[in-house]
C-alpha cells in the first residue's frame, strides 16, 4: 500500500511534467523561427545567389507555412526523430547522445566536488552560527557565486595552465596525446577505468579538474547555504533536544539525527543546482573547449539551426523532468512522510 | 493627541527599526560590510560619470594597452580608453539592467504567484504550468535565444533576464501567500469586510515582502552575471558603451598576452557588485528569518 | 590487440576505404611525426559540395581530395613559399591541351594515380565529380559558373584517362577555376554505390565519408572537436607529405590558441588575430607565417539604397573622415597593407588591391558634407559581423569616433554570424557596415564582378552602374595580356575610387603561428591551411 | 535535605540576547527527594522550563548557568564535564517534552529511536535492543508494539507519540524524570491517560519526578509538592494539598483564584473580588420567538488528500468516501444567549464556527441568521453582504490573527472602514479609542505592532476588532486557549462584561468544560462531527447524560480542594 501511494505520487509527477514538455515544444518552435538570419542563406554558402538560396530553402522545407512546419516537426518528434542538424548534417539525436555524456560527466563531477566542499562547510557553519567559521564560510561561498564563470575559467586557465603549467591545456575532455577510451558509459573517466587504462583515466581526470572547479565554485553557495539553513533548523528542532536529553552522543545527534533530516531539502537543492549547472555549462564549455551540449547549443543558435536548438532544449527539458523525478524518488525513499500526510 | 501621536509613533517606529538594523549589523560585521559595499556600488552608479577622470569613450591611439599607472589607475584598453573611467561608468548601466530586470520580474512574477497562491484553482494551475515550462528550459540558453531572436539591445537583455527570473518570484510568492492565506489575520480581515482582492493586496502581499526582498537582492547579482554572460558570447550591450561583462569578455582575449588589467578590473568590479548584492541578500535573510529574531 | 574502440562514430569511413590501422599507442599524438593544429572554428562537413558546408570545412576538401590542376608555388624574395596564381601545374592531370579553336581543353590523367581504395582514377570519376559540383547548386555551382562552367554536358569523357572540358565562351578564369577547392575529384564508384533516388549525388554519404585520392585521409572525425588526417602512403599526385598524421583540434578561444602555440603544446595555431600575430612575432615565441590575402580588402561599405549615401559627396566625406592610420595600428596591428593614401584618383597600374586616394582629412570631409543636404550630419547604424570582432570591433569604434567629428553619429551594431549573411549580403539592408570580401581568383575583374556588379552577393553597397557593369563583363573573359585589358581595369578602379561605395581600409594578412620546429607552411588564397608541404624538423 | 536526589541552590541562568543579558532564572532553590514528585508551576516566562534545562544542562548556546549549584546525587552538574553529563542524561535524569510529535525524529522509526538510547547507555546490545524496545513500547501501553516498532512518528497520534517519548525517557530506568508540560496540546482524555501512565510508571520504578506545568490543578492533582515560580523566581513552595487551600503569597493566591474550578463564578476568578460587578445584569433567558441563529442539518465534508494531477485522480478511483468533518448538526441560538460548543480537537467545532461565520461554505444544510439563510451565500462574496457586520469572530490565537504589519489601531479600525461606513481618520480614531477603553486597552498601546504587545493585550485587540461594529453574534473560537490562566480570567470577565454592555449573543467554542459552565447559558457537546449532548451549561458539567460527556468530565484534573 505504502509503495502504491509512493509510486502513484511519482507517476503523477511524471504526468505533471507533460504539459511543461508540450509547452517547451511550442515555445522552442516559435522562438527558433523568430531567430533572425536565414538558414537558407547561411547554408547556400559564401557566393550563392538568390536562386540557389531559394533552392536550399525549398530543400530545408523552410518555404512551407509555419503551421505545416510545426505539424511535421511534431510528427517527427512523436516518432522519436529530433530532425537533422542543418549545420552538421548529423541527426540531432545522435549529436546529442555524443555530447551529452561530456556535459553530464563535467556537471556531475563538478556537483560532486561542490557538494564535497559545500556540505561540510554548511554543517560546520550551522554548528556554530555567527562564529568566525560561519562568517568565513559565508564569505567564501558568496565570493564564489559572485564570480562570472567565464571569468573564473579564464583566470584558472591563465594561472594553472599558462603560468604555472600544472594543468593540461584547456582542450576539452582529453589532452591531445590521448585517445578516448572505448565507449561504455560515455564518461571518459569511468570508461578508462573499465578499460584498466590508468594513464587515460588520469588524463581525463586532469582535464576535468579546472572546468569542474569553475562550476563548483559557482555552485558552492546554494548548497552550503541550504545545508547551513536546514542544519540550523534541524539542530534547533525539538527532537534534537530530546536526543540531547537522552544523552545520545554528539556524533549521533549531529549526523544520524540532525544531518539526515537536514539532507532532505539539500537533496532538492542539489537537483536544482544540477539542472542549473547543465544550463550554465554553456559558458564554461566555451572557455574550456568542452565538447558538450552547451557549446553545441551556442553554435546552433548562432547559425539558426532550428532542429539542433529544438533538440537541445527538448533534451534538456526531458533531462530536467527525469532529474526531478529522481529527486522525488530519492526524497520518497529518504523521507517516510512523503505522500502519507494529507 | 490623536493628531500628533501617529507622527510621533512613526518616528518611534523608525527609531526602533533603525535600532533593530543597527543591532543586526553590529551582530554581523559581514552584513555591515555588505551594506557599505552596496552603498559604494550604488554611489559609483550614481556619481560614476561625474567622477570619471577621462571620457570613457575617448580613444587614444598613443595610449593603447598601457599598464596601470598613476595616470591611468586601471590602465588603458586596446583603443587607449581609460579602463578606470569605463569601469566606473559601467556601474550605472549594469545596475540599471539588473534593477530593471529584477523589478519587472518581481512585479510580474509576484503578481502571478500571489494570485495563484491565493485563489488556487485554474489560476494556480496556469501559473504553475507557465513556471514549469520556463524552468524546464536551460535558463541561460533561453535568455540567449530571446536576445538572439529579438536582437541584442539593452532592453532585450532586460526582458530576457526578467523572463527567466519570473518563475522564481512566482513560485516564492505563491508559497508565501499560500502559507498565509489561511492565517488568522486573513480570516479576520475577511470578517472585517475586505474583498478577496483587497485581502490579497493589502493584508497578505505586504507580509510576503521581506522574504521576497531577500530574493530580489540575490537576484540582482544573478541578473548582472546573466547580462555579463550574454555579453561574453556576444549577445550583450553594444559597443562602445562600457559594461562590465563585455569588458571582461573583450579583456579575456588580452590576458594571455599579458594585458591582464583589461579583464581583471571590470571583472573585479563585477564581482564586487554581485558580491555585495549576495551578501546583502544573505544578511537580509538573517534579518527576515523569524528563527533568528529571538 | 586494438585496444581503442576506433570503429565508433564517424571514423569508420576512413577505415572502410583505407588500410587497416595498426595498434595505436595511448599517447599516440605525441609521436614525432604527428602535427597538432589548433583552429578556431568548427568543421561541419567533409564534403564541400554539400549545402550547408561552412568555410572552415573547406580545409578538409583541400587536403584530402585532389583536383585536376593546382596553382604552383613560388619562392618569395624572403625565402618563404607562396602560391603562384599565374602558373598551373597538374595534380591528377598529367597534361592538358587546349583545342585549336580555344573552346575546349582535354586533360590527360596521370597513369599511376589511384583512389584510397586502390581503384584507378578514371575520366568518368572526373566527369561525375565536375558535374556534381554544378548539380548540387549553392555556392559550388556559383563558383563554377564564375569560370564559365555551368552545364553538365560541358564535361565529356574522351577515354579512360582523358576528359574534355568544353567552354561556353572563352574565359581566362576557366582553367584557374579548376584549381580552386571546388572541383575536387571523388571516387564515383564508391559514391554511386551509396546514392539513392532522393540523393543521387550521395551527398549524405560523402558528408561524413570521404572517398577521394588526396595526400591525406580522414582517420577520425569528432564533429565539434577534432579531425585527424593520416597520410595517404600511396599518393602519387605529388611528393609524399612529410608529416604522417595531422590533428586539427577545434579551440574556440582565441586566447587559448595563443597560449597553446606560445607554450609549444601544438605545432600550429591557424589564423592568428592580428594582435597575436604581431606580438608573437615580436616575442619570437613562435614563428608567424603569413602574407596579405590576395585580392582581399577590408572595407567600410556604404549602402546606396539609403538616403545619405546616395550622394557621392557624402560617401567621399565619409572616406575622408576615417582615421585610417589609427585603424591600421589598433584594428590591424600593422599586419597587412595600407589601402589608403594613394597618389591619384586615376591609377596608373592595374595592381589590385591598390591604395585608394583617400586619407584622413576632416576639413575636406566637412567641406564635402557641407555641399550636401546633410551638412548638419546624420545618424546611421554601423554594423559588423560578430565573427570578425577581432578586427571589426576596434575598427568600428575608431570609425565611429572619426565620423563623429564630421557630425555623423553612428550606433554600433554587432550582427551574429548567421544573421550577417542574410542582412548584409543577401538582403543588403545594412546602411553602413564593415566587409571583407576576397576573391579566390586573383584578378581585379574577378573582384569587381563580386563587389561592384549589381545584385552580386558581395556588392552589399547596392552599387549599380551601367558603365562599371559593362567593363566587368568585358574584362572578365579577357586575357590579362590583352592590350585592352589594362585601360579598362584602370577605368574601373578610377570609378571605384571616385564613387567609393566601398571605402578600402587595408588589405588583411592571413597569419598563423608555427612552433619553431614546424616548417613548410604558406598561406593560400583560399585561406585554408595547405598541409602537404609542411614538415617537422628535428632539433 | 541530605537525602535529596537533586539539590538546586541559588541557581541563576542568563541568556545573551540582543537587548543585553537577560536573567531567565534568578536565585532558585529547590530540592527533590528520592521517590518524590515535585511540580513547578508558573505562567509563560516564569523560568520553569529553563530551570529544568539547566538541571540537565541542555540550555541552548545563548544561555548559561551564571551562578549557583546543581547537585544531582553527589555530582556537580553545573561544573561536570560533557562526558559525565552525556552519561547522566537519559541514564540518570531523563525528560519528557511537550509537543510529542516534534520531540521525535520524524524520519527514524520509533523503535530505532528507543534502541539508540538503550545502546548508548549500554542497556542493551545490538542483539537484544529490538526486543527491549518492544518491551518498552508494551510497557507504555502501546497496543501491538511489534508492529509499532516500525512506525514513524507521523503515523501515530499525539497521545501515542507522547507514550513513545515516555518510553524513551524511561528506557534506562533513570532516577529522575523531568516532565515538561507533557500534556499541553493534548485533549483532556489523553491528558489524563498520559499523566496516569507517567505517575504510575514513576511510582512503579521508584523514581523521582519533576512535573513542569502551567496548570495548577494538574500539578496539585499529580504531585506531592508544588513550587510556584514567577518571573524567574520561586515565590512559594508548599505541599500540593495546602497550595490550593491556603496559598501564602499574593501571586499564588491570584493564580489559585484564576484557575477555573467547580463551584465558582466568572467574577470569582478575578484577583480583586471587590471590583464592583458592572455586568451584574441577569443573563438573558431565551427570548421567545425567532432565534437569532438557527443551524439545520449542517454538513461539511472534505475530499481526502487532494491529488494534484488529474491523472493520479484517475488512477485513484477507489478513493474513500469524503470525510465528514461536520455530520449533520442542528441547533438554535437565541438573541442575547451564550451557547457553548464543547469538544476535543478534531470534533468539528471549529469547522462549524467557520461555516457560521461564512468563512467556509457548507456541503449541505442551512444557516439561518435572523431568519435569512446566509449559508447559501458563498463565503467569497459574503464580505459585501449586509449581514457581514453583524457576525464577527474572536480568534483562538491572538498572534496569528493579527496582521504583523498593522498597528493595533489599524487592525481595530479596518472593519470600520470596510463595513462601518467610516471614511474619516479622526472618526475612526474616536471609535477605536472608545472600544479600546471598553476592552481595557490603554490608548498608548494602540499604535504598537502585534509583536510589541503581550498575549493578553493582543487578545484585547482581537476582541476590540470583533466588537467595534457592535455585532449581533460573536463566535468566540477558544479565545483564551493560548493565554495564561490569569489573563484568561480577565479576558473571560471582559467578554461577559461586553456581552452585558452591548447585548450580543455568543457562540463560545471551547474544549474546557469549566470555562463553558461559567460563561455559557447552554452547552452542546460535539464528537466526531455530531452533537452528542445538549443542555444547560451547568447540567452538562454536573450531570452529564452521554457516556462521552461523562468521560470528558471525569478526565478534568481534580486538585485536592
Amino acid at each position: 500500500m505504502a509503495l502504491g501511494v509512493k509510486s502513484r505520487l511519482i507517476l503523477s509527477r511524471l504526468a505533471q511534467a507533460l504539459p511543461a514538455l508540450a509547452g517547451i515544444v511550442v515555445v522552442t518552435f516559435i522562438l527558433t523561427r523568430a531567430l533572425p538570419g536565414d538558414p537558407a542563406a547561411y547554408f547556400a554558402g559564401p557566393a550563392a545567389d538568390a536562386r540557389s538560396i531559394a533552392q536550399i530553402r525549398e530543400q530545408l522545407g523552410l518555404d512551407r507555412p509555419l503551421p505545416v512546419q510545426f505539424l511535421s516537426y511534431v510528427t517527427d518528434l512523436l516518432q522519436g526523430d529530433l530532425g537533422r542538424s542543418i549545420s552538421t548534417g548529423q541527426p540531432v539525436a545522435e549529436a546529442l547522445m555524443q555530447r551529452l555524456p561530456a556535459s553530464l560527466e563535467l556537471t556531475l563531477f563538478a556537483l560532486l566536488l561542490s557538494a564535497l566542499i559545500a556540505i561540510p562547510l554548511g554543517v560546520a557553519a550551522a554548528r556554530r552560527p555567527d562564529s568566525w567559521v560561519d562568517q568565513a564560510c559565508r564569505l567564501l561561498v558568496t565570493a564564489g557565486v559572485s564570480l562570472p564563470t567565464f571569468f573564473t575559467g579564464l583566470l584558472l586557465v591563465y594561472v594553472f595552465y599558462f603560468i604555472l603549467g600544472w594543468a593540461p591545456p584547456p582542450l576539452g575532455r582529453l589532452d591531445l596525446i590521448y585517445l578516448s577510451p572505448p565507449q561504455v558509459t560515455g564518461f571518459f573517466t569511468i570508461d578508462a577505468l573499465l578499460d584498466r587504462d590508468f594513464a587515460t583515466f588520469r588524463a581525463a581526470l586532469a582535464q576535468l579538474v579546472l572546468p569542474a572547479m569553475t562550476l563548483a565554485l559557482f555552485t558552492l553557495a546554494p548548497i552550503a547555504r541550504m545545508t547551513r539553513a536546514s542544519m540550523i533548523q534541524a539542530l534547533g528542532s525539538e527532537f534534537i533536544r530530546t536526543a540531547r536529553a537522552s544523552g545520545l552522543s554528539e556524533r549521533r545527534i549531529v549526523y544520524t539525527y540532525a544531518f539526515r533530516n537536514a539532507m532532505l531539502p539539500v537533496v532538492t537543492t542539489l537537483g536544482m543546482v544540477f539542472s542549473f549547472m547543465l544550463g550554465a555549462n554553456v559558458l564554461v564549455e566555451k572557455v574550456f573547449a568542452w565538447p558538450g551540449i552547451g557549446s553545441f547549443a551556442v553554435e546552433a543558435l548562432v547559425v539558426s539551426d532550428y532542429a539542433a536548438v529544438q533538440g537541445f532544449v527538448l533534451a534538456m527539458a526531458v533531462l530536467f523532468v527525469l532529474l526531478n523525478l529522481l529527486i522525488d524518488v530519492v526524497y520518497t525513499l529518504a523521507d517516510p512522510r512523503v505522500g502519507m500526510e494529507g | 493627541m490623536s493628531q500628533s501621536s501617529p507622527s510621533v509613533q512613526t518616528g518611534l517606529r523608525i527609531t526602533r527599526a533603525l535600532g533593530h538594523a543597527r543591532y543586526a549589523l553590529a551582530a554581523n560585521p559581514v552584513t555591515l560590510c555588505a551594506v557599505l559595499l552596496f552603498m559604494f556600488v550604488l554611489g559609483c552608479a550614481i556619481f560614476g560619470p561625474m567622477l570619471a577622470p577621462y571620457d570613457p569613450l575617448q580613444t587614444n591611439g598613443a595610449m593603447a594597452l598601457k599598464a596601470p599607472s598613476w595616470q591611468h589607475w586601471f590602465g588603458t584598453d586596446q583603443l587607449g580608453r581609460d579602463v578606470f573611467s569605463r569601469v566606473l561608468v559601467a556601474a550605472r548601466l549594469d545596475l540599471t539592467i539588473a534593477f530593471s530586470a529584477v523589478i519587472i520580474a518581481f512585479i510580474i512574477g509576484s503578481t502571478m504567484g500571489a494570485v495563484a497562491g491565493f485563489f488556487g484553482g485554474w489560476s494556480d494551475l496556469a501559473v504553475s504550468r507557465v513556471c514549469d515550462t520556463i524552468m524546464a528550459f536551460p535558463l541561460f540558453v533561453l535568455a540567449m535565444g530571446i536576445v538572439a531572436a529579438a536582437g541584442n539591445s539593452v532592453i532585450n537583455i532586460v526582458y530576457a533576464t526578467a523572463l527567466i527570473n519570473i518563475p522564481f518570484y512566482a513560485r516564492m510568492a505563491r508559497a508565501e501567500v499560500n502559507v498565509r492565506r489561511n492565517a488568522g489575520f486573513v480570516h479576520a480581515a475577511r470578517l472585517a469586510g475586505n474583498s478577496e482582492w483587497r485581502l490579497l493586496a493589502v493584508h497578505i502581499f505586504p507580509n510576503t515582502l521581506p522574504p521576497m526582498m531577500v530574493q530580489v537582492s540575490l537576484n540582482l547579482g544573478w541578473a548582472i552575471l546573466n547580462a555579463a554572460g550574454l555579453s561574453f558570447i556576444g549577445l550583450g550591450v553594444r559597443p562602445p558603451d562600457a559594461e562590465w561583462g563585455i569588458m571582461v569578455a573583450e579583456g579575456a582575449n588580452f590576458i594571455v598576452s599579458g594585458e591582464w588589467w583589461m579583464a581583471l578590473f571590470p571583472g573585479a568590479a563585477l564581482m564586487l557588485a554581485v558580491f555585495s548584492f549576495n551578501l546583502l541578500g544573505d544578511g537580509l535573510r538573517d534579518l527576515v528569518d523569524p528563527q533568528k529574531r529571538t | 590487440m586494438q585496444r581503442r574502440d576506433f570503429l565508433k562514430g564517424v571514423g569508420i569511413a576512413a577505415l572502410s576505404s583505407g588500410v587497416p590501422l595498426a595498434s595505436i599507442p595511448s599517447a599516440w599524438a605525441q609521436a614525432a611525426d604527428t602535427l597538432v593544429i589548433a583552429i578556431g572554428s568548427t568543421i561541419n562537413s567533409l564534403d564541400l559540395h554539400r549545402p550547408g558546408t561552412n568555410r572552415p570545412s573547406y580545409m578538409v576538401t583541400v587536403n584530402i581530395y585532389d583536383r585536376l590542376v593546382r596553382f604552383a608555388t613560388k619562392a618569395l624574395p624572403d625565402g618563404s613559399l607562396n602560391f603562384d596564381y599565374n602558373t598551373l601545374e597538374g595534380e591528377l592531370a598529367e597534361s592538358w591541351q587546349i583545342a585549336p579553336d580555344g573552346m575546349s581543353v582535354v586533360f590527360k590523367l596521370k597513369p599511376d594515380v589511384k583512389f584510397w581504395d586502390g581503384a584507378p582514377i578514371t575520366a568518368e570519376d572526373v566527369r561525375w565529380s565536375l558535374e556534381r559540383a554544378i548539380a548540387l547548386g549553392g555556392f559550388p555551382a556559383t563558383q563554377m559558373k564564375a569560370g564559365g562552367l555551368e552545364k553538365a554536358d560541358q564535361f565529356e569523357v574522351v577515354d579512360d584517362r582523358s576528359i574534355r572540358v568544353k567552354f561556353l565562351r572563352k574565359s581566362k578564369l576557366t582553367l584557374p577555376d579548376l584549381a580552386v577547392p571546388v572541383p575536387f575529384i571523388i571516387n564515383s564508384k564508391v559514391a554511386k554505390s551509396k546514392a539513392t533516388p532522393q540523393d543521387p549525388w550521395a551527398a549524405e554519404y560523402l558528408h561524413r565519408n570521404p572517398a577521394g585520392s588526396g595526400a591525406y585521409k580522414v582517420e577520425r572525425w569528432d564533429p565539434g572537436q577534432q579531425i585527424v588526417f593520416v597520410r595517404n602512403e600511396e599518393w602519387k599526385a605529388g611528393p609524399l607529405p612529410a608529416i604522417r598524421r595531422i590533428v586539427l583540434r577545434e579551440v574556440p578561444s582565441q586566447a587559448t590558441r595563443r597560449a597553446l602555440i606560445e607554450r609549444g603544446d601544438i605545432g600550429m595555431a591557424f589564423e592568428l588575430p592580428p594582435k597575436d600575430a604581431k606580438e608573437i612575432s615580436e616575442k619570437k615565441s613562435a614563428v608567424v607565417v603569413g602574407a596579405p590575402i590576395a585580392n582581399c580588402i577590408h572595407v567600410l561599405n556604404t549602402n546606396l539604397n539609403f538616403e545619405p549615401f546616395k550622394d557621392k559627396r557624402v560617401r567621399q566625406a565619409i572616406a575622408y573622415a576615417i582615421p585610417y592610420q589609427q585603424i591600421f595600428e589598433q584594428g590591424a596591428y600593422g599586419r597587412g597593407l595600407p589601402m589608403w593614401g594613394g597618389k591619384s584618383f586615376t591609377p596608373t597600374d592595374i595592381a589590385w588591391p591598390q591604395p585608394s586616394p583617400y586619407s584622413t582629412d576632416y576639413d575636406k570631409a566637412k567641406e564635402l558634407l557641407a555641399q550636401t543636404e546633410f551638412k548638419n550630419g546624420f545618424e546611421v547604424p554601423l554594423s559588423f559581423d560578430l565573427g570578425t570582432a577581432d578586427w571589426g570591433e576596434s575598427t568600428a569604434l575608431i570609425i565611429q569616433e572619426g565620423l563623429a567629428k564630421i557630425g555623423v553619429k553612428t550606433t554600433i551594431d554587432k550582427v551574429p554570424g548567421a544573421n550577417w549573411r542574410t542582412m548584409a549580403l543577401v538582403d543588403k539592408k545594412l546602411p553602413l557596415h564593415l566587409e571583407n570580401f576576397g576573391g579566390w581568383l586573383d584578378t581585379p575583374c574577378y573582384y569587381f564582378l563580386w563587389a561592384y556588379a549589381k545584385g552580386n552577393l558581395f556588392n552589399s553597397s547596392n552599387y549599380s552602374d551601367a558603365e562599371m557593369e559593362q567593363l566587368i563583363n568585358e574584362t572578365l573573359p579577357m586575357e590579362m595580356s590583352d592590350p585592352a585589358y589594362a585601360p579598362k581595369i584602370r577605368r574601373m578602379i578610377a570609378k571605384a575610387f571616385d564613387e567609393v561605395p566601398r571605402i578600402p581600409l587595408w588589405q588583411p594578412s592571413l597569419e598563423s603561428g608555427l612552433r619553431k620546429d614546424v616548417q613548410g607552411y604558406s598561406s593560400w588564397y583560399h585561406r585554408q591551411p595547405e598541409l602537404r608541404t609542411m614538415k617537422i624538423v628535428k632539433g | 535535605m541530605s537525602g535529596s536526589l537533586l539539590q538546586v541552590e541559588n541557581l541563576t541562568v542568563e541568556f545573551r540576547t540582543r537587548n543585553g543579558i537577560v536573567r531567565a532564572v534568578e536565585r532558585v532553590d529547590l530540592s527533590v527527594g528520592r521517590g518524590e514528585t515535585l511540580a513547578i508551576v508558573g505562567e509563560s516566562g516564569s523560568g520553569k522550563s529553563v530551570t529544568s534545562y539547566a538541571v540537565m544542562r541542555i540550555l541552548d548556546s545563548a544561555g548559561s548557568i551564571a551562578q549557583g549549584s546543581v547537585m544531582f546525587s553527589g555530582i556537580d552538574v553545573a561544573n561536570a564535564d560533557e562526558d559525565t553529563m552525556a552519561t547522566l542524561r537519559g541514564r540518570e535524569i531523563s525528560m519528557v517534552f511537550q509537543n510529542p510529535r516534534l520531540a521525535l525524529n520524524p524520519i527514524r522509526k520509533i523503535g530505532r529511536q528507543i534502541e539508540d538510547v538503550l545502546i548508548r547507555h549500554v542497556q542493551a546490545t545490538h542483539n537484544n535492543a529490538k526486543q527491549k524496545a518492544i518491551e518498552l513500547l508494551a510497557k507504555v501501553r502501546i497496543a501491538r508494539p511489534e508492529e509499532r516498532y516500525d512506525a514513524y512518528p507521523f503515523e501515530l497520534s499525539g497521545g501515542m507519540c507522547q507514550r513513545v517519548v515516555i518510553a524513551l525517557a524511561l528506557a534506562c530506568k533513570p532516577r529522575l524524570l523531568i516532565a515538561d508540560e507533557p500534556t499541553t496540546g493534548l485533549d483532556v482524555r489523553t491528558q489524563k491517560a498520559v499523566m496516569d501512565l507517567i505517575v504510575e510508571l514513576v511510582a512503579e520504578q521508584g523514581m523521582s519526578m519533576i512535573l513542569i506545568t502551567h496548570d495548577l490543578g494538574l500539578a496539585a492533582a499529580y504531585c506531592e509538592r508544588v513550587i510556584v515560580m514567577e518571573k524567574g523566581r520561586v515565590v512559594e513552595a508548599a505541599s500540593a494539598a495546602s497550595v490550593f487551600k491556603d496559598p501564602q503569597e499574593p501571586y499564588t493566591k491570584r493564580l489559585v483564584r484564576a484557575t477555573p474550578r467547580p463551584g465558582v463564578s466568572l467574577r470569582d476568578l478575578l484577583p480583586d473580588p471587590e471590583i464592583p460587578y458592572a455586568a451584574q445584569t441577569p443573563r438573558t433567558e431565551s427570548v421567545e420567538g425567532q432565534p437569532l441563529l438557527e443551524v439545520r442539518d449542517l454538513v461539511k465534508s472534505f475530499a481526502p488528500a487532494q491529488s494534484a494531477s488529474l491523472l493520479s485522480r484517475f488512477m485513484n478511483k477507489s478513493v474513500a468516501e469524503p470525510a465528514r468533518s461536520v455530520d449533520g448538526i442542528s441547533f438554535t441560538l437565541a438573541k442575547g444567549e451564550t451557547l457553548g460548543l464543547v469538544g476535543e480537537s478534531g470534533c468539528g467545532k471549529s469547522t462549524t464556527s467557520a461555516m457560521i461565520m461564512r468563512l467556509l461554505d457548507p456541503t449541505s444544510g442551512s444557516i439561518f441568521f435572523a431568519g435569512r439563510d446566509i449559508g447559501a451565500i458563498p463565503a467569497r462574496s459574503f464580505a459585501r453582504d449586509a449581514d457581514r457586520a453583524r457576525l464577527q469572530l474572536v480568534f483562538q490565537d491572538p498572534t496569528d490573527s493579527l496582521n504583523p504589519r498593522f498597528t493595533a489601531a489599524r487592525a481595530i479600525a479596518d472593519p470600520l472602514y470596510r463595513l462601518g461606513g467610516v471614511t474619516r481618520a479622526d472618526e475612526a480614531r474616536t471609535a477605536v479609542e472608545e472600544i479600546a477603553k471598553m476592552v481595557g486597552l490603554p490608548h498608548d498601546l494602540l499604535d504598537r505592532f502585534p509583536h510589541q504587545l503581550s498575549g493578553g493585550q493582543k487578545a484585547r485587540v482581537g476582541i476590540a476588532r470583533a466588537m467595534v461594529l457592535r455585532p449581533d453574534l460573536v463566535v468566540l473560537d477558544e479565545p483564551t486557549a493560548a493565554l495564561d490562566v490569569s489573563v484568561q480570567a480577565i479576558v473571560l470577565n471582559l467578554l461577559a462584561d461586553l456581552r452585558a454592555e452591548l447585548g450580543m449573543s455568543y457562540l463560545f467554542v471551547s474544549h474546557d468544560l469549566q470555562v463553558v459552565r461559567m460563561l455559557c447559558d447552554r452547552a452542546l457537546v460535539m464528537r466526531a462531527g455530531r452533537i452528542v449532548e445538549e443542555g444547560s451549561a451547568a447540567a452538562v458539567l454536573e450531570d452529564p447524560q452521554h457516556a462521552y460527556t461523562r468521560e470528558l468530565v471525569s478526565a478534568i484534573p481534580h486538585p485536592p480542594l
